[in-house]
C-alpha cells in the first residue's frame, strides 16, 4: 500500500504541473498539444545546463539540481515562446502549431544533444546525465499508518510541485492577471473592450506552461531514469492533456486525475506482485489507468466545458 | 457649449470598403448626440475608433481640443470613454461584478504581500452604482445564467462603473422591452443632465427623436449632414439615411382565419438544469394568421420555437402540424412537413458563416432534386441557380455573387439571406423569431412587407419579436409570455401597446 | 566523417560503414563498442574510413532497407543488432560486399538461419557472462539476497539469467557463499518456446519506469546485488539503485557501464561482464584486410577472450579475494570444464553440475 | 514607407497573393522557404545543401545514385519510395476527413496497429491462395477499422467524450494489448517482433523479380490513388460531403438545417477509420511484414502534419505524403553521402511542416500588400 502511495504521487506530482500549465495555456484559449515537446525541451534544456555546469565551476554541489529545475522551466518556456509566436503572431492553426512544436522538439533536442556532446564533451551522445534527487521523509507525521506514506521517502521535487501548483493557483483564481487570463479563454473581445491585450495575456499563458511543463519534464528526467535521453518522449505530455480535460479544465478535479493516474499506474503493478502473473501480463497491467480513465469519463463527460474561445484565433476585427 | 470631440476628416478602410470617408463631427460638451444610418454605413467603426478598437487610417480625433491617439480602450478609458457595444463583449463564466471590474480590478494585499482582487468591495459598489441608476443586477449571478436585457444592463453599469464622462452607446435598446427602453432613454438623459456627453447610435428614429439633441447622418461611409433634431422630423431623417422616404404602414387585408395549421397543447421543455422554461403551454396558429408571441427576452419564447422546429425535446405535450402529431419526429421530417424557421441566432444558428451564400441558400434543400441528384452527388448548375435567383429575388448584397462567404456580408444581408432560403421553402408555417434584429429600417420595412404578403397567401405565421411595435403592426393574436406560461393570447384588436407591456411585465394576472 | 567513395582497390584503403539500430554509435553501450572496434582497426589502418549511419525505427524491415539503401556505397557493413538478421538476402545479391553481423546470424527469405561465404556473424554465448555475474554477485553480497532483471525473455536474455542463476549456485558449492536468488513469481519470463523460464523480466527493454519499480520491488525483497541485462529499461533499476543509499548495486551487461552508475562522488556500479565485440570487429576486419576472411556464423566464447567481467581497477568495486575467484572460475569456463545452463543448451540451472 | 521593400513585398504577392491557385501557390512557397531554411543549417555545418538535397532524392530514387547495389537501380527505389507513400496517403486521409468534419483523429496509429494485428492473426498465418488472402487482408483493415471509428464516434456524441482524449488512451491500450498478444503468442525469438506474415497475405510483392531486378510492387498504390480521387469526389461533390463540412464548421446550424449531426459524426468516423484501417494493413501487411509490439507507428502521427501539409484536402494530402516520404526515404542515404546526422532530415522536415502552419499568415499578409500595391 505504502508503495502504491510513494511511487503514485512521484508519478502524478510531475503530471499535474504538466496538466496545470495545459491549464494556463488553454484556460487563456489557446490549444495546447504541444506539452509532449515542451516538457522535452524543458528536460532538454535542464539536462544541458546540469551537465555545462557540472562540468564547469559548480561541481557536484547539490543545489544544482535544483538549479537546474530552473533552466528545465527557462527552457519550456523558451521553446513555448514559438508556439505563441505560431498562435499568436502567425494566427497559426493551434492544432496544427501543437503537432509541428511536438515533432520539432523530438528532433531538434536529438540534433542539439548530440551537437553539443560531441563538441563541448568530446563525446557524442544523446544523453545527459544527470544526479539522483534527494528524497526526504518527514519526521514524525511519517510514522501515522497510510497518510504517512505521503510524507516517506519523497523527491523534495515533490514539494517544490505542491508549492508552484498553489502559486498557480492563486494566480489564477486570485489575481487581476489570472482574472484576464481566464477571461480570454471565454471572450478575448471582452478583455480587450476593457483595455487588456488580449495577445500578451495569451502570449504569457503559453509561456507559462511552457515553464510548467519544462519542470514537470525535468522531475519525470531526474525520477525516471537520471538523465535526459529520447526516452523522456514516453507519452506522458498527452497523458497530461487526458487528465485536464478529464479535469474539465479545474485544477482541483485535474490533480485528482492526475493522482487517479499515478495510483492506478503502480497499484497495477502491485496487483501483478499480489496476484503473481508472469511479466508477459505487465503490457495489460500498463493499460489500466487508460482503461479507468476511459470508463469514467463515459460517466463525466456530459458536463464537459472547455474554454468557450478555445482554439479560436484572436482577431480584434472579428466579431 | 464647447466641443468635447472632434473628428477630423477621419478615414478608415476595410479589405474591399471604405467604411468611413473623410468624416469630419464635432460633439458638444453635454448634449446627446445621435448617429444614424443605415446597416453598415459606418456608424460602428467610427465609434470604435474614439474607443480605440481601431486607428484610423487617415484623419485626426481630437478630445477637450487636443490631438489625441486613441491606439487602445485602455486610452479611451483613461480619456473618460466608455463605449456600450452593440455585440456585448462579456465573459459568460464569470460574475457580473467580474466581468464589470475588468482591467480596473481593486486590489488588496493579503499579509501585506500578496495582492488579490477585492470581489467584495467590488461588489458592493456596484451593488450601490446597480441602485443608483435603477439599473438592478445581483452583482454575484454568472452572466451565462442572465437573460439578454440583463446583460444589456451590465453593459451599461460596466460603463458606468468606470465614471466615463463621453458615453457610447451602439444599439442599446435592440434587445429590451418598451418599458425598460423607456427607463434607458430616462437614465440617458439624467447621465446628460448629470453633465455626461452620450453619443447613441440606434436605428430607432422615435427613440432620437425623443432625446436626442442633435442628429448625424451616416450613408455609405459618408457624413450626409448633421441635423437639429428637434427642428427635423423623422420622415425627413430617414429620408436623408437611405436616400428615399419610407412609409410606415403596411396595407392589410382583413384576418380571416383559415383552417388550422399548428396546434400546440400542453407544450412543457424542460432544460438540461431541470429548469421549466416551457409550462402547459397550448395555442394554434391558421392560414392566413400571424400569431405573435410577445415577452420579454428569456421567458420562454424561443423555446416554444425551438420545440416546434425539433430542435429542443419536449418534456411534455404535444404538436400538431396540419393535424399530424409531429412531436417525435426528426428536424428534417418537420421540415419537409412544412416548417419553416427563423432563428434568433443568425450567426451560430441560422446559418454557416464560412459557407459560401449559395450553400447557405440552399442549407435546407441541398439534399433533395433537383440540387442533389439520386446518387447523392450535388448538382451545382442547379444550386448556383437557386442563388442567383434568391439573391436578385430578395436584394441580397454582397460583393462576390453567390461564392461570397457569409460571414463577410452584413448583418442586414445575411438576415435577408436567412429570410429568402426560408420563404422559397414554400413553407405551410414559417416561425420568424426577432427577424428585424439590428437592422436599418429600409430593411426592416422590406421584411415587415414580406410577412404581411406571406399572410396574404395563406401562410400561417408565427412571429416571436421583443419589439413591441412590430407585434402590433404585424399580429394578426397576440400571445404574452411570462416566466415560461401563457399570460393571455388574444385578438390583436382587443389590446393596446400599453396593455401588451403590461402584460410582458406580469402585472395583470388572468384568472382562468 | 568524409565522402564515402567506394575505392576501386583495397591499398586505398577499407570503406566501411556501421549501421545501428535505433541508437546511435555513441550510445555508450553496445552500438559503441563495434564502433569501437572499427576506431581500432583504422587507427592501425588510417588510410580505411568508417560512415555511421543509424535507423531510428528499430523496425527490421526498415533496418533492411538502410542497409540496402546503402549496400553499394561500402566495403564492408558492420550491422550491429538482432535486427539486421533479414540480410541474408542482400548479401547473397552484394557478394562483393563483407557483412559483419553482431548479436545475430543471416537468414533466408523464410527466415532459417544461413551460414554466407561474405557474412561473418557473430553471437556470444551469454550465458558465460552472466555465470561471471552470478559468481560476482555471490561473492559480494551482504544480505545474502541477489538477483538478475532482464528485459524479455528473448534467448539472449534468458542466457544471461541461466548463467547467472548458475554462477551463483557455483559461488554456494564451491566458495560456501550463501547467496539466495530472489525470483518475483509477477515478473516470471516465458520463454520463446513457451516455457516458464522464472526470473525477472521487465517486460520491455525500453521502459524505463516499470524497470525502476521492478528495481524498487527487489530492493524491498532485500536484495543487494542486482544483475542488469535489460536495455534501456535496466536504466531504471539503476536509478533505483542510486536512490538506494547505498543499499543496492548492479552489474552491468554486454560493456562497461561504470558511467552510467555515477552519482555523485559514488557509483552503484560492482562490475560489467562482458561480450567483447569490438575486439571480434576488429579481428574480422583485420581479416578482410589481409584477405583471408570467411564468412562464418560463430559463437563465440571464452576461449576467445570474447565473453568476461570487468576487473580493471577504477572501473569496479569488487574486492580483491572476489577477483582472485573470478579468475579461477574464468580459466574453467575458459577450457570448457564449466558449462552454464542456456535457454536451448538442453539443460536448465538447476540441473547445473559443479565441477 | 512601401517604396523600400517594394520589391520584397511583391514577390510575396507574387508567391501567396490573390488569385488562381493561390492556395497552391503559398504550399510551394512554404517548401521554398523551409528547404531555404534548411539549407541555411546546412551550411552551418559545413555542408553544401544543394548536394545534401540532391542525395535525398537519390536516395529516395527521384534522382539517379552513383551506383547500386545488386537487383537494385533508380527503378526498384522509386517503386520503393511508392511502396512505403501508400500507407501514408491512407493515414493523411484518415486525418485530412476526420478534419473536415471538425474532429481531430490522433488514434490513427492505434487503429493502424489494431487492424494490422487482426489480419496478421486471422489472415497472415494461413495459406490461403494469394488473391484471397489479400482481398481477405484489405476487408479486415477496412473493418477493423471502422469499428474504432464508430467506436470514437459513438463516444464522443453519445457521452459527450473529447475525442482526442480517448484516442490517446484508445492508442496507449491498443499498443499494450496487442503488444501483450505478440509477446505471448506470435513472437519470432529472432527479430523479436510478430512472425513474419506468410507472402501471400501481404500487400506488397516484395522482390518481386523482373528485368533482372527484385522490386517491391505495391499493390494497394492504385487503390490509394483511387482513394484519393474518390475522397476528393465525396468531399466536394457530394451529399455526405457537404453535411461533413457544414457540421465541422458549424454543428449547430447543421443540426438546424435538419442534419442529423450523431449519423455524420460516426459516419465520418467509420470513413476515416477504414481509412486508418488501410493504412495499417499496407504497412504493417505491406510495407512490413511483421508488427514491432509496443511501439505506435510514428506514421500515424506524421500523417496529421502531413494532413496539414496538404490543407486538408485529399489531393493535397497525396502530395505532401509523397513529399514527406521523400524525405524520410532519402534520409539514410543522405546521411551515409555526407556523414551528417540523419536528424537534420528530421529537422528540415519539421521547418517544412513549421512554414507551412503559417502558410495562412503568408497568404493574408500577401493579400494586404496586393491591395496597398493596387492603392498606390
Ligand atoms: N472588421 C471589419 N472588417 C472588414 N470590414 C468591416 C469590418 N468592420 C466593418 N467593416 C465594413 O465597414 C462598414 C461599416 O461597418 P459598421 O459596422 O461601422 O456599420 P454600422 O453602420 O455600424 O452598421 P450596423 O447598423 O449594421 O451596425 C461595413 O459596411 C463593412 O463593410
Ligand atoms: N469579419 C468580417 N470581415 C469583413 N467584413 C465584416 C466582417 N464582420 C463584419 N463585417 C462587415 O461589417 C458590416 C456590418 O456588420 P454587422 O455585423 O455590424 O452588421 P449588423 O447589421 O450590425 O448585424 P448584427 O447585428 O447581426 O451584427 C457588414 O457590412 C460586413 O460586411
Ligand atoms: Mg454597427
Ligand atoms: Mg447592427
Amino acid at each position: 500500500m505504502n508503495s502504491i502511495i510513494i511511487d503514485g504521487l512521484s508519478f502524478s506530482l510531475p503530471l499535474f504541473i504538466i496538466a496545470l500549465g495545459g491549464i494556463y495555456c488553454e484556460g487563456s484559449g489557446v490549444i495546447n498539444l504541444a506539452l509532449e515537446g515542451l516538457l522535452g525541451f524543458g528536460a532538454f534544456f535542464g539536462g544541458l545546463s546540469f551537465a555545462l555546469l557540472s562540468a564547469t565551476f559548480l561541481g557536484n554541489s547539490p543545489s544544482l539540481i535544483y538549479l537546474s529545475l530552473f533552466f528545465a522551466m527557462f527552457g519550456g518556456a523558451l521553446f513555448a515562446g514559438l508556439h505563441g509566436l505560431m498562435c499568436i503572431k502567425f494566427k497559426a492553426n493551434q492544432v496544427i502549431s501543437g503537432v509541428v512544436i511536438n515533432m520539432l522538439s523530438v528532433s531538434l533536442t536529438a540534433f542539439f544533444a548530440n551537437q553539443i556532446n560531441a563538441s563541448v564533451f568530446g563525446h557524442a551522445s544523446n544523453k545527459f546525465q544527470l544526479e539522483i534527487f534527494p528524497r526526504v521523509t518527514i519526521p514524525f507525521i511519517s510514522k501515522i499508518p497510510v497518510l504517512g506514506a505521503f510524507s516517506t521517502n519523497m523527491y523534495t521535487f515533490e514539494f517544490i510541485i505542491v508549492i508552484v501548483a498553489l502559486f498557480m493557483w492563486y494566480l489564477l483564481y486570485k489575481t487581476p492577471a489570472g482574472m484576464r487570463l481566464r477571461a480570454c479563454g471565454d471572450n478575448p473581445h471582452a478583455v480587450a473592450a476593457s483595455g487588456g491585450n488580449v495577445n500578451k495575456i495569451r502570449f504569457w499563458a503559453i509561456i507559462a506552461s511552457g515553464a510548467m511543463a519544462g519542470l514537470g519534464g525535468m522531475c519525470f528526467a531526474y525520477s525516471i531514469s537520471t538523465n535526459f535521453s529520447p526516452s523522456i518522449y514516453m507519452g506522458f505530455g498527452y497523458l497530461a492533456i487526458a487528465a485536464y480535460i478529464f479535469g474539465n479544465w479545474k485544477i482541483g478535479p485535474t490533480f485528482l486525475a492526475c493522482i487517479l493516474f499515478g495510483f492506478a499506474r503502480s497499484a497495477g503493478y502491485v496487483i501483478v506482485q499480489k496476484l503473481q502473473l508472469p511479466s508477459s501480463y505487465s503490457d495489460l497491467v500498463l493499460t489500466l489507468p487508460y482503461i479507468l480513465t476511459l470508463v469514467l469519463l463515459i460517466f463525466f463527460s456530459s458536463a464537459n466545458k472547455p474554454p468557450l474561445s478555445l482554439g479560436e484565433i484572436y482577431d480584434q476585427s472579428k466579431r | 457649449m464647447d466641443t468635447l470631440v472632434e473628428f477630423k476628416h477621419i478615414t478608415k478602410r476595410f479589405p474591399g470598403i471604405i467604411a468611413n470617408n473623410d468624416i469630419s463631427l464635432k460633439i458638444e460638451k453635454g448634449e446627446i448626440f445621435a448617429i444614424l444610418g443605415e446597416n453598415g454605413a459606418g456608424k460602428s467603426t467610427l465609434m470604435s475608433m474614439l474607443f480605440g478598437m481601431y486607428l484610423p487610417d487617415a484623419g485626426e480625433i481630437h478630445v477637450r481640443g487636443k490631438l489625441e491617439r486613441i491606439s487602445s480602450p485602455l486610452v479611451a478609458n483613461n480619456l473618460n470613454i466608455g463605449m456600450v457595444h452593440q455585440h456585448f463583449k462579456l465573459v459568460e463564466n464569470q460574475t457580473i461584478t467580474e466581468n464589470i471590474i475588468m482591467g480596473i480590478e481593486p486590489v488588496k494585499r493579503k499579509l501585506g504581500l500578496f495582492p488579490y482582487v477585492d470581489l467584495e468591495t467590488a461588489n458592493r459598489k456596484v451593488k450601490e452604482i446597480s441602485e443608483a441608476y435603477h439599473l438592478e443586477v445581483n452583482p454575484t449571478d454568472v452572466i451565462q445564467d442572465l437573460p439578454v436585457s440583463t446583460r444589456q444592463r451590465v453593459e451599461i453599469l460596466k460603463m458606468l462603473y468606470r465614471n466615463a464622462e463621453i458615453l457610447i452607446f451602439d444599439e442599446p435598446t435592440a434587445v429590451l422591452t418598451p418599458q425598460e427602453i423607456e427607463s434607458l432613454l430616462h437614465i440617458i438623459q439624467n447621465l446628460r443632465d448629470n453633465g455626461k456627453t452620450i453619443i447613441l447610435i440606434t436605428h430607432k428614429l422615435d427613440e432620437i427623436k425623443k432625446i436626442s439633441d442633435r442628429c448625424a447622418v451616416l450613408c455609405k461611409g459618408q457624413l450626409v449632414g448633421v441635423l437639429p433634431v428637434a427642428t427635423t422630423s423623422t420622415n425627413e431623417m430617414s429620408a436623408l439615411m437611405v436616400g428615399h422616404e419610407i412609409s410606415d404602414t403596411i396595407v392589410k387585408t382583413e384576418y380571416r382565419a383559415g383552417e388550422e395549421v399548428l396546434k400546440v397543447e400542453n407544450l412543457q421543455v424542460i432544460s438540461n438544469q431541470n429548469v421549466t422554461l416551457v409550462d402547459n403551454v397550448s395555442f394554434s396558429v391558421h392560414r392566413g394568421e400571424i400569431l405573435a408571441i410577445a415577452g420579454v427576452a428569456g421567458n420562454g419564447q424561443v423555446e416554444i420555437a425551438d420545440a416546434i422546429a425539433g430542435l429542443t425535446p419536449l418534456a411534455q405535450g404535444s404538436i400538431m402540424l396540419g393535424g399530424h402529431d409531429i412531436s417525435h419526429e426528426n428536424v428534417r421530417k418537420r421540415i419537409e412537413g412544412g416548417i419553416a424557421y427563423i432563428p434568433e441566432d443568425r450567426h451560430s444558428v441560422g446559418l454557416i458563416l464560412d459557407l459560401s451564400l449559395r450553400e447557405n441558400l440552399c442549407l435546407k434543400q441541398y439534399y433533395q432534386q433537383p440540387y442533389c441528384k439520386q446518387n447523392g452527388i450535388l448538382d451545382f448548375p442547379n444550386m448556383e441557380k437557386l442563388g442567383s435567383q434568391l439573391i436578385s429575388d430578395f436584394d441580397i448584397r454582397c460583393s462576390s455573387g453567390d461564392d461570397t462567404i457569409v460571414r463577410s456580408m452584413s448583418g442586414g444581408n445575411q438576415q435577408k439571406a436567412i429570410i429568402a432560403r426560408e420563404i422559397q421553402l414554400n413553407a405551410k408555417l414559417l416561425i420568424f423569431v426577432q427577424p428585424t434584429r439590428g437592422l436599418d429600417v429600409g430593411a426592416i420595412e422590406a421584411i415587415h412587407q414580406r410577412i404581411n404578403a406571406l399572410r396574404s397567401e395563406g401562410k400561417a405565421i408565427l412571429l416571436i419579436s421583443l419589439e413591441l411595435d412590430e407585434v402590433m403592426k404585424l399580429a394578426d393574436t397576440i400571445l404574452v409570455m411570462y416566466n415560461g406560461r401563457i399570460q393571455t393570447i388574444r385578438k390583436a384588436s382587443e389590446l393596446t401597446k400599453l396593455q401588451v407591456g403590461e402584460y410582458m411585465m406580469g402585472v395583470h394576472v388572468e384568472k382562468k | 566523417a568524409g565522402n564515402a567513395e567506394k575505392q576501386g582497390s583495397q591499398q586505398v584503403g577499407l570503406n566501411i560503414a556501421i549501421i545501428t539500430t535505433p541508437s546511435g554509435v555513441d550510445d555508450g553501450s553496445f552500438n559503441e563498442d563495434n564502433y569501437d572496434g572499427i576506431l581500432a582497426f583504422i587507427a592501425n589502418h588510417p588510410e580505411a574510413k568508417v560512415t555511421a549511419i543509424r535507423e531510428p525505427s528499430g523496425d527490421v524491415a526498415m533496418a533492411l532497407k538502410a542497409v540496402s539503401d546503402v549496400v553499394a556505397e561500402y566495403d564492408v557493413l558492420v550491422c550491429t543488432g538482432f535486427q539486421f538478421s533479414g540480410i541474408g538476402e542482400l548479401a547473397k545479391e552484394n557478394p562483393e560486399t563483407k557483412f559483419i553481423l553482431v548479436d545475430t546470424y543471416p537468414t533466408d527469405k523464410a527466415g532459417n538461419s544461413i551460414e554466407l561465404p561474405n557474412v561473418y556473424a557473430m553471437q556470444f554465448a551469454e550465458q558465460e557472462s552472466g555465470f561471471f555475474a552470478g559468481v560476482a554477485a555471490a561473492l559480494e553480497t551482504k544480505t545474502n539476497k541477489v538477483a538478475v532483471v532482464n528485459g524479455v525473455a528473448y534467448p539472449s536474455n534468458v542466457n544471461y539469467q541461466y548463467g547467472f542463476e548458475c554462477g551463483v549456485i557455483y559461488s554456494n558449492a564451491k566458495f560456501g557463499t550463501k547467496a539466495e536468488l530472489v525470483e518475483l513469481a509477477s515478473q516470471a519470463g516465458t520463454d520463446v518456446t513457451g516455457a516458464n523460464v522464472g526470473g525477472n523480466y521487465v517486460g520491455s527493454f525500453a521502459d524505463e519506469a516499470s524497470g525502476k519499480i521492478l528495481g524498487e520491488q527487489l530492493l524491498a525483497q532485500g536484495c543487494d546485488i542486482i544483475f542488469v541485462a535489460a536495455g534501456a529499461s535496466g536504466n531504471g533499476v539503476f536509478t533505483a539503485a542510486k536512490e538506494s543509499n547505498g543499499k543496492l548495486k548492479c552489474i552491468g551487461c554486454d560493456v562497461d557501464q561504470w558511467n552510467d552508475g555515477v552519482y555523485g562522488d559514488k557509483n552503484i556500479i560492482l562490475s560489467s561482464v562482458l561480450k567483447v565485440m569490438s575486439l571480434n570487429v576488429e579481428r574480422a576486419l583485420n581479416k578482410i584486410q589481409d584477405g583471408t576472411f570467411k564468412g562464418a556464423n560463430v559463437l563465440l566464447r571464452a576461449d576467445s577472450d570474447s565473453t568476461g567481467i570487468v576487473k580493471t581497477a577504477g572501473r569496479q568495486q569488487m574486492q580483491a579475494s572476489t577477483i582472485e575467484k573470478l579468475d579461477t572460475a574464468y580459466s574453467l569456463v575458459k577450457n570448457g570444464t564449466l558449462v552454464p545452463a542456456s535457454n536451448f543448451g538442453g539443460f536448465s540451472p538447476e540441473q547445473f553440475i559443479v565441477k | 514607407m512601401l517604396k523600400k521593400n517594394n520589391i520584397g513585398k511583391r514577390f510575396l504577392v507574387v508567391c501567396c497573393g490573390p488569385g488562381k491557385h493561390q492556395v497552391l501557390r503559398t504550399s510551394l512557397f512554404c517548401i521554398l522557404m523551409s528547404l531555404f531554411a534548411g539549407g541555411i543549417l546546412l551550411l552551418f555545418l559545413g555542408e553544401n545543401p544543394l548536394v545534401a538535397y540532391k542525395s535525398i532524392l537519390q536516395g529516395a530514387g527521384i534522382l539517379p545514385k552513383l551506383r547500386y547495389a545488386g537487383k537494385k537501380s533508380q527503378f526498384t527505389d522509386f517503386m520503393s519510395l511508392l511502396n512505403y507513400t501508400t500507407p501514408m496517403i491512407f493515414a493523411a486521409l484518415s486525418v485530412a476527413v476526420a478534419l473536415t468534419c471538425g474532429i481531430f483523429n490522433i488514434c490513427v496509429s492505434g487503429i493502424m496497429i489494431f487492424s494490422g494485428f487482426i489480419a496478421t492473426i486471422l489472415i497472415g498465418y494461413t495459406s490461403l491462395d494469394p488473391v484471397l488472402a489479400k482481398v481477405l487482408v484489405v476487408l479486415i483493415g477496412v473493418l477493423c477499422g471502422s469499428l474504432m471509428g464508430v467506436l470514437i464516434g459513438y463516444l464522443k456524441y453519445r457521452f459527450n467524450m473529447n475525442e482526442v482524449v480517448v484516442a490517446i488512451m484508445l492508442n496507449y491500450i491498443i499498443n499494450y494489448v496487442v503488444s501483450f498478444f505478440i509477446q505471448t503468442k506470435f513472437i519470432d525469438p529472432i527479430t523479436r517482433q510478430s512472425v513474419s506474415i506468410n507472402p501471400n497475405a501481404r500487400l506488397t510483392l516484395f522482390d518481386f523479380p523482373a528485368f533482372g531486378l527484385k522490386i517491391e510492387i505495391a499493390l494497394m498504390i492504385p487503390v490509394a490513388l483511387a482513394a484519393v480521387f474518390a475522397i476528393r469526389f465525396l468531399m466536394t461533390r457530394t451529399r455526405f460531403g457537404f453535411e461533413m463540412k457544414a457540421v465541422g464548421l458549424n454543428s449547430t446550424a447543421s443540426r438546424y438545417a435538419g442534419m442529423e449531426v450523431p449519423k455524420i459524426i460516426v459516419s465520418t468516423m467509420i470513413l476515416s477509420g477504414a481509412l486508418a484501417g488501410l493504412a495499417g494493413v499496407t504497412f504493417y501487411l505491406g510495407s512490413n511484414a511483421s508488427i514491432q509490439p509496443r511501439v505506435l507507428p510514428a506514421l500515424g502521427f506524421d500523417a496529421i502534419a502531413v494532413a496539414l501539409l496538404g490543407n486538408l484536402s485529399a489531393i493535397g494530402s497525396m502530395f505532401a505524403s509523397l513529399l514527406v516520404v521523400i524525405f524520410d526515404c532519402g534520409t539514410t542515404y543522405m546521411s551515409s553521402r555526407l556523414g551528417v546526422l540523419r536528424e537534420i532530415a528530421a529537422l528540415i522536415t519539421s521547418i517544412l511542416l513549421l512554414f507551412s502552419a503559417i502558410g495562412i499568415f503568408f497568404r493574408s499578409l500577401a493579400n494586404r500588400y496586393a491591395h496597398e500595391i493596387e492603392e498606390n
